[in-house]
């Protein structure tokens, strides 16, 4: 199992470059380990207190001050009018949706898959998928003209029995992203209930209450390991087809509309695709934040890793290239005039600024890079890999929501949009949001799931192979 | 009146600490061995380590039923709510049926699979009794180190055997604990 | 429903200031001065709450005089609607009439009477200046200058002046310039015999070939235009009535055009001779004089009009159809031969007669055989101004006419103004001549007001039109006919004698019981105050059957000659705004927002510019440029407009306030103020000569249109590729 | 029976006798209690108007020709906006086939405007202002709508009721004509026609089985109730 098979003192050399390479040979005890991840959990800085008082402050001003600003004045504060509609939030609400989706694909499908590279990051992943979809949540909030009303689209019993109507896209957005809140955020805490208590044990005063609450009497008795291995199974492969629902469903928000440029079959695919892009990417990004501002997490989050999220960028940027290859050859092809004119306008029109920002940075920027193994495994290359990747699909959500809503089959009636101040200081808070609650969270649980990192220690092992010594993996689940 | 004697064979929970699984499940055997049934061994680990591996006896996870029922509300729910409501306010929209199908897939979906993440959380904590509401349970904090910890219901009557046949296995140190299993 | 303001007790209190003369209650509506709100146990039976009270009036947004019905709500005006019954619109309105509500209750209307600095005083002291003006003031120096409108104070204000021996009356607005009526009314005579604005049928029409008469939008009467307009096009089952139009700049009347020939301008009057040659052609007579003296192929060159294009209506007129009518108006009258060119407009007709076509124009018959008092020209207009610099002006009244926003700046208007030494201002509004007044005594809206007026053209009988209030006053105002009166009576003697009546209604109904003793009348009635609850409740008095009789055409001699030009580069053509017209009710904000009807602009000036010729001069779209013409300047943003001639401009009317309110200051430019001093033959305003430069600012000043405003706001960047054949695109996808 | 039978309003606009005067615009502002935006939101779009006439340019100087076509909410019958809406704010009437705005319900999603192919609806961006005493003219029949909330045209419900209740009091049927939308009310050239498509009598009826009826849009399928009668032109 776990014990490994002694080695010939010839191959220490090589054995030394394998540890190097992959964290689950490189096997340090559980305690150290602990030790590790306690350590950059406790770290609270001064630096770290001051970007979190910062975040919070630059949050409350751009994101809540701006949005009571929005809702006490009105929404003719953002830049949207007839007829482009929806603007800058929604854009924001499913390129949030989209960042949400890092978090299950990582975790979730990787693990359905037992790929162990995943281990030591699933939690910073699915940490990303909860708060992303926080921030994606507030935008149907935000962009409503009466803010104030949103409880109409929960079916709840009331004096008229008038419900929701269940079927409008709006409505199934609201049961999705509901189910995936709370499923994403149940697949968040279950695999962290070990590690608060693994925190509790080691921890003293406010932080030892918290735990206390949190880790609800964990012990990691057997039965506790058994119903809890058996429902994050269940989970992982429940949260699956509920993420791709998710983001379909958000995807019909345009698609099941009468609008050209967005009644498209495509749809589905094509978001689900950009969104696992731009998650994977925020991963990335995320991942290399984590590195480098917290202590001891280069000796958990390695090159192995950006290399391989990399590869998987490389593929799926592919795969998005297809989709959205697809959908505009056939619209290019067809002969509608306005679908021409949408073609027209994304391509040379106002908008061909932003178009091709997307096609630069979605296609052409990672296919260039990404190849080279040696670039994949730079980790600050790969934070700048997720930050181009993610504003080329800011950029495609901008084109897909605004520049179809710009053209329409009465040219009379076109229009352009620009987005406000009050627009982009909303839109930018969710950002801020999104760094300060991810901040004040690596501060509150530990980061890494340790008890995973161990077990995957243990299913891995160096055996020598003919003159050569390789890792093997034992399935231990 | 019998205090002494009744203490000598009240049977109390100890607990012996192992580095790795191959002990540990040398140990359950011993114990099984001395005659200490399955139900009075409880095994804690920092990590979670397969029945076949400690020699424990394999139990199924009651977790599924819980999202089966969890489904089964979900989707029942979703029913009501989309067939149901409705007919209590019939109003017509887009020239769409009253009762229409493909977003009625919509809805059924999620509401199940709803039911499903939630119930089979809900599983978890009521089937580890999670969390625990009275009483104190037995607990080594090196489990939390990686240690395996092997809990043992003994009357001290058979402790000094148990304890000389654990430390030939390999554990570490034997001593009392405070508390219950469950 | 919030939005409600009116307490009752201001409702009570605005009540109390109209007093009530009571009369006869017949069933149909309120017989007292004014409909009084009153607590709900003792409200008239017509005021239930939440009942609709309608009320017959007459709009007075311009001088044409269509029948309203008025719907309130306990107390309140709602909504105006036409009136049926009115032979002018029979139910229709046009936009002015729809916002006429924001009119009545607009925050910015003059709030009671004042002195000049704005001083508020009691009606009182006002009447007692009114009362000196008239005591005191020899009578030749008395001037009252008064709107368009052939109403009843005009009609009192002249019976006034005839009693204190001053000169009549003077009506003039900027309407009145750019429709040139005297200029019209001289060319009817030569050819119809009749000194009056003529009425064209075209609602019987097979052919109307209009040369610049922009009747669908403010032309006379342009109601009862677009009425006939509906009826040509598809009123007769099989015979679909058709429509050419020759202008310089396509206006929303030339829009409607199946054919639509820019002629040169000034070429115009030459056109009408080459067409009437050329339907003499077809026809196989001789053609008479005037038209016998041109060349129709040299004329089409000229003109920059296809030759063909005229011999095809020449034929279709004369070979195709029965009914023809060709009518002159706008900008082609305001030549300094605009007398000559309306003169061989209107012989067409005369040829069309010859050609045994019928006559489809008429003279609309005045109301009691009494012919309202003609508008002054633009000549008599720059005399007045003279005697006013000349110190000969010692009292001036100003009613309905705003002449410091409305005439041309080179006229001097606001210098003479200074030396007249009683100003008295009759504005509804805080307007631009208010400040130069030395009293400001304002007058109801017509909304508030009683009176009639005779409508002069459009109707096919005799119309007097009522309005009665449809509401309390809503300000401290009272009606001019009352303040002239109470002055009146209060100057006494021989004044009084002459001019007997308490107040403006008595005077009114005086004037209205001439009718009882007709029986042609829709409405007949032995009791004087049953006639005039009927006069009241119909909205006015017309006769049963039409009366008109068709007017036979001569074919004078007409020598038309060539339009003077003034130098510039670029010919101008300022029309009046198909929304705002002549911008009297530019503070009514509903009809800023309504859009142009061809520019789809709001709230704003635009300059039309052909799109070569921006192309020329580097412009585009919203650039702001200056438009310079010997007379004045103005700014304003370029329409790139694809219905105008390369070598001409044009801007609408009706913006440039510099008061009035807070929707209509400082907004756009007034392109009168590029008008100069040309008159034509009758005297018109030559307002067409003028030519101007153009040049660009540098800078942007973005107009509100409501077309697809790609470009518009903000960097304007947008130009598509292929615009015109996008265009074509967009038709046929949108007409299938 | 009178007032209460099933009712199909329809709107025939004749096009050829269609000026493009925009008087339209004007009355049905009046009615509605319309807000006007004022010129710098006008210039960014956000004109209220329920009713605007979409106006083409065709063809070149000197054959140029300005098209007009009135564009208000056509009251599909299988309206694109009323399915997207989650909490029914806009929906269908059974009684008189017209597609209801319902203004109390409306929570400002602004999915039924983008998914109008007719771009009919507008949106309250702000609260609108009457100054005293402007508001006085506000009509009581028909809410003034706040901030946040979506309107559009209602072919003049209020008018509809209205002449409902009187005919329901005098115990007959709705005549023809007697149910009059502002717009067809003030049109001058009475381009605007309105009545009951279930009345075989009907004057909107007899127009639109012109040859030159068409709908607009037709081929999406929204079953639009606003005919329209192609404009003609004598080509010289």
């Amino acid at each position: 199992m776990h014990s490994e098979t002694p080695l010939p003192a010839e191959l220490h050399g090589q054995v030394e470059e394998l540890r190097k390479e992959h964290l689950l040979i490189d096997v340090r005890p559980r305690e150290e380990m602990n030790r590790m991840v306690l350590e950059a959990m406790e770290d609270t800085s001064r630096e770290w207190k001051w970007a979190m008082a910062f975040l919070g402050l630059v949050t409350v001003v751009t994101l809540f001050g701006a949005w009571a600003y929005l809702m006490s004045t009105g929404m003719g504060l953002a830049g949207i009018r007839r007829p482009i509609f929806w603007g800058l939030f929604i854009v924001s609400f499913v390129f949030w949706i989209g960042i949400s989706h890092a978090g299950t694909f990582v975790s979730a499908i990787l693990r359905v898959f037992k790929a162990e590279f995943r281990r030591p990051f699933t939690r910073a992943a699915e940490l990303m998928t909860t708060f992303a979809l926080m921030g994606a949540g507030l935008y149907p909030l935000i962009h409503l003209g009466r803010t104030w009303r949103f409880y109409w689209m929960v079916p709840y019993p009331n004096q008229r029995w008038l419900w929701p109507n269940f079927r409008s896209p709006l409505v199934w957005d609201f049961f999705a992203i509901n189910t995936y809140l709370i499923g994403s955020t149940l697949y968040l805490y279950l695999p962290l209930i070990p590690d608060l208590a693994m925190a509790r044990d080691k921890s003293t005063g406010w932080r030892k209450k918290l735990y206390t609450i949190l880790s609800l009497g964990w012990r990691g008795t057997e039965e506790e390991w058994r119903h809890l291995t058996k429902a994050i199974q269940i989970f992982a492969w429940a949260i699956i087809p509920v993420m791709f629902s998710v983001h379909t469903i958000v995807s019909w928000d345009f698609a099941v509309a009468m609008k050209l440029g967005w009644h498209s079959t495509i749809f589905g695919p094509y978001f689900i695709t950009g969104a696992i892009l731009s998650g994977i990417a925020a991963v990335g990004s995320v991942l290399y934040l984590v590195r480098t501002t917290m202590k001891n997490m280069t000796y958990f989050i390695r090159p192995e890793h950006f290399d391989t999220l990399g590869k998987l960028l490389l593929i799926i940027s592919m795969g998005w290239t297809y989709f959205f290859f697809n959908e505009f050859i056939l619209e290019w092809y067809g002969g509608e005039h306005t679908v021409k004119e949408i073609i027209r306008f994304y391509t040379q029109g106002d908008i061909a600024p932003v178009w091709w920002l997307m096609v630069i940075c979605n296609i052409f920027i990672p296919w260039a890079v990404l190849w080279n193994r040696n670039w994949r495994r730079k980790p600050w290359v790969m934070f700048l890999m997720g930050l181009i990747v993610n504003v080329g699909m800011y950029a495609e959500r901008y084109v897909i929501v605004t520049g179809a809503l710009s053209r329409n089959r009465i040219p009379f009636d076109w229009g352009w949009y620009q987005p406000s101040l009050v627009e982009i200081s909303i839109a930018f808070g969710t950002f801020t949001l999104f760094l300060f609650m991810y901040g004040m969270a690596s501060r509150l649980i530990p980061l890494i799931p340790v008890w995973e990192v161990e077990e995957g220690h243990h299913a891995h092992s160096l055996r020598k192979v003919g003159k050569t010594v390789v890792p093997s993996v034992a399935d231990l689940e | 009146m019998y205090g002494g004697y009744q203490g000598r064979y009240e049977p109390k929970i100890y607990v012996a600490l192992f580095d790795d699984p191959e002990p540990a499940a040398r140990a359950v055997e011993v114990l099984r061995e001395i005659g200490i049934e399955d139900r009075l061994i409880q095994i804690q680990s920092g990590v979670p380590w397969k029945p076949e591996v400690l020699g424990r006896p394999i139990k199924a996870s009651a977790v599924p039923k819980y999202g089966m029922v969890g489904a089964g509300v979900g989707f029942l729910t979703s029913i009501a709510l989309y067939f149901g409501t409705p007919a209590l306010y019939p109003l017509r929209v887009g020239g769409f049926p009253l009762f229409t199908m493909p977003p009625a897939f919509v809805l059924i979906f999620e509401l199940t699979m709803l039911g499903l993440i939630v119930a089979s959380f809900l599983g978890v904590l009521f089937e580890s009794l999670l969390p625990p509401v009275v009483g104190k349970r037995v607990y080594h904090p090196e489990v939390s180190d990686g240690a395996i910890a092997v809990f043992f219901q003994a009357p001290a009557i058979l402790l000094d055997r148990v304890k000389e046949a654990l430390q030939q296995v390999g554990a570490s140190e034997i001593e009392p604990v405070e508390g219950s299993f469950v | 429903m919030s939005r409600e303001g009116l307490t009752r007790r201001d409702v009570l209190k605005l009540a109390g200031v109209g007093g009530a003369v009571a009369a006869v209650l017949s069933g149909c509506g309120p017989m007292a001065k004014y409909v009084r709100r009153r607590p709900y146990v003792e409200q008239p039976e017509y005021a239930l709450p939440g009942k609709s009270v309608y009320f017959a009036t007459t709009c007075r947004e311009c001088p044409a005089g269509c029948g309203l019905v008025v719907r309130t709500v306990e107390g309140r005006a709602i909504k105006v609607e036409g009136n049926p019954n009115h032979p002018l619109n029979r139910g229709s309105t046009c936009a002015r009439a729809q916002a006429a509500l924001q009119g009545l209750y607009n925050p910015d209307r003059a709030r009671g009477p004042k002195v000049r600095g704005g001083k508020a005083i009691t009606w009182e002291e006002g009447i007692d200046a009114v009362a000196r003006a008239l005591q005191d003031t020899p009578p030749e120096g008395i001037v009252f200058l008064l709107g368009l409108a052939p109403d009843h104070l005009a009609e009192l204000v002249y019976e006034i002046t005839q009693a204190l021996g001053a000169p009549p009356p003077i009506r003039f607005g900027a309407l009145a310039m750019v429709e040139a009526r005297q200029t019209l009314a001289a060319a009817a005579e030569a050819v119809f015999g009749q000194k009056a604005v003529p009425t064209f049928d075209i609602a019987k029409a097979d052919l109307v070939i209009s040369f610049g008469a922009n009747f669908l939008e403010t032309w006379l009467s342009p109601v009862a235009y677009a009425k006939a307009y509906g009826a040509m096009r598809q009123g007769h089952p099989g015979r679909r009535g058709v429509f050419v139009q020759i202008e310089p700049r396509m206006s929303m009347t030339g829009a409607n055009a199946d054919l639509w020939l820019p002629a040169k301008p000034g070429t115009e009057g030459l056109v009408a001779l080459a067409l009437g040659r050329l339907m003499a052609e077809v026809a196989g007579v001789e053609a008479p004089e005037p038209f016998a003296q041109v060349d129709p192929a040299q004329v089409a060159q000229a003109a920059e009009v296809p030759l063909e294009k005229l011999e095809k209506v020449a034929r279709y007129a004369v070979q195709d159809v029965e009914r023809v009518v060709a009518l002159p108006g706008g900008v082609v009258l305001g030549y300094e031969n605009g007398v000559e060119v309306a003169q061989a407009i209107l012989a067409l007709n005369g040829l069309l007669e010859r050609l045994g076509k019928p006559s489809l124009v008429y003279f609309t018959p005045p109301a009691g055989g009494r012919e309202p008092l003609a508008p002054a020209t633009y000549k008599e207009l720059m005399d007045l101004v003279d005697r006013m610099n000349a110190g000969q002006v010692k009292a001036l009244f100003i009613h309905g006419v705003n002449p410091v926003y409305e005439f041309p700046k080179v006229l001097g208007f606001e210098e003479a103004l200074l030396k007249v030494p009683l100003v008295i201002s009759f504005a509804s509004f805080d307007d631009e001549t208010v400040p130069y007044a030395h009293y400001h005594l304002p007058d109801h809206t017509f909304l508030e007001s009683w009176g009639y007026q005779r409508v002069q053209v459009g109707a096919d009988r005799e119309v007097l039109s009522g309005f009665q209030p449809v509401v309390v006053p809503v300000f401290d105002t009272r009606a001019t006919a009352d303040v002239l009166l109470a002055a009146v009576q209060k100057v006494g003697g021989a004044l009084a004698e002459q001019v007997p009546y308490k107040n403006e209604v008595e005077f009114i109904q005086k004037q209205v019981a001439e009718f009882q003793k007709r029986n042609d009348g829709i409405y007949q009635a032995a009791h004087p105050k049953v006639f005039w609850a009927l006069f009241l409740q119909h909205g006015g008095w017309w006769t049963q059957e039409a009366t008109a009789t068709p007017a036979q055409a001569q074919v004078p001699t007409v020598q038309v000659g060539e339009a003077k030009f003034d130098r510039g580069e670029l010919h101008l053509v300022v029309f009046p705004h198909p929304i705002l017209a002549d911008g009297a009710s530019a503070n009514n904000p509903w009809l800023q927002e309504t859009p142009d009807p061809t520019t789809t602009v709001m709230w704003n000036t635009w300059v039309e510019v052909h799109p070569e010729t921006a192309a020329q001069m580097g412009l585009e779209n919203d650039d702001l440029v200056l438009i310079d013409s010997p007379y004045g300047a103005i700014f304003a943003s370029v329409y790139v407009y694809p219905g105008i001639r390369p070598d001409t401009i044009a801007i609408p009317m009706g913006q440039g306030h510099t008061a009035l309110g807070r929707w209509a200051k400082n907004r756009g430019a007034n392109p009168i103020d590029l008008l100069g001093f040309g008159v034509n033959g009758a005297g018109d305003a030559a307002f067409g000569q003028v030519r101007v430069t153009v040049r660009k600012m540098g800078r942007r000043q973005v107009l509100a249109r409501k077309e697809n405003t790609v470009g518009v706001y903000g960097d304007g960047r947008y130009q598509p590729v292929d615009k015109r054949k996008e265009e074509e695109e967009k038709v046929t996808s949108t007409q299938e | 029976m009178a007032g209460e039978e099933h009712t199909k309003w329809v709107m025939v606009i004749d096009l050829d006798r269609c000026t493009g005067c925009n008087a339209c615009v004007t009355a049905c502002a009046m009615e509605n209690n319309v807000a006007f935006a004022g010129e710098e939101e006008n210039a960014y779009g956000r004109g209220m108007h329920w009713i605007r006439l979409v106006r083409y340019w065709e063809g070149e100087y000197p054959e140029v020709q300005m098209r007009t076509m009135p564009m208000m909410c056509q009251q599909c019958s299988n309206a694109p906006c009323e399915p997207v809406c989650p909490v029914f704010a806009t929906l269908h009437s059974e009684a008189e086939e017209l597609n209801i705005q319902v203004y109390n319900r409306c929570i400002g999603t602004r999915y039924c405007a983008n998914n109008c192919p007719y771009i009919a609806r507008t949106f309250n961006w702000f609260d609108y202002e009457w100054p005293e005493p402007m508001n006085y003219y506000l009509n009581p029949d028909v809410t003034v709508r706040r901030r946040g909330i979506m309107e559009k045209c209602t072919f003049c419900i209020q008018r509809i009721r209205r002449a409902q209740e009187e005919a329901r009091l005098e115990g007959r049927p709705v005549r023809d004509g007697e149910v009059q939308p502002a717009c067809a009310q003030a049109c001058p050239t009475d381009a605007i026609v309105f009545g009951n498509w279930q009345d075989p009598h009907s004057k909107v009826r007899q127009l639109a089985e012109s040859q030159r009826g068409f709908k607009f849009l037709e081929e999406l399928g929204t079953e639009p109730k606003v005919i329209y009668l192609s404009s003609q032109r004598h080509e010289f």
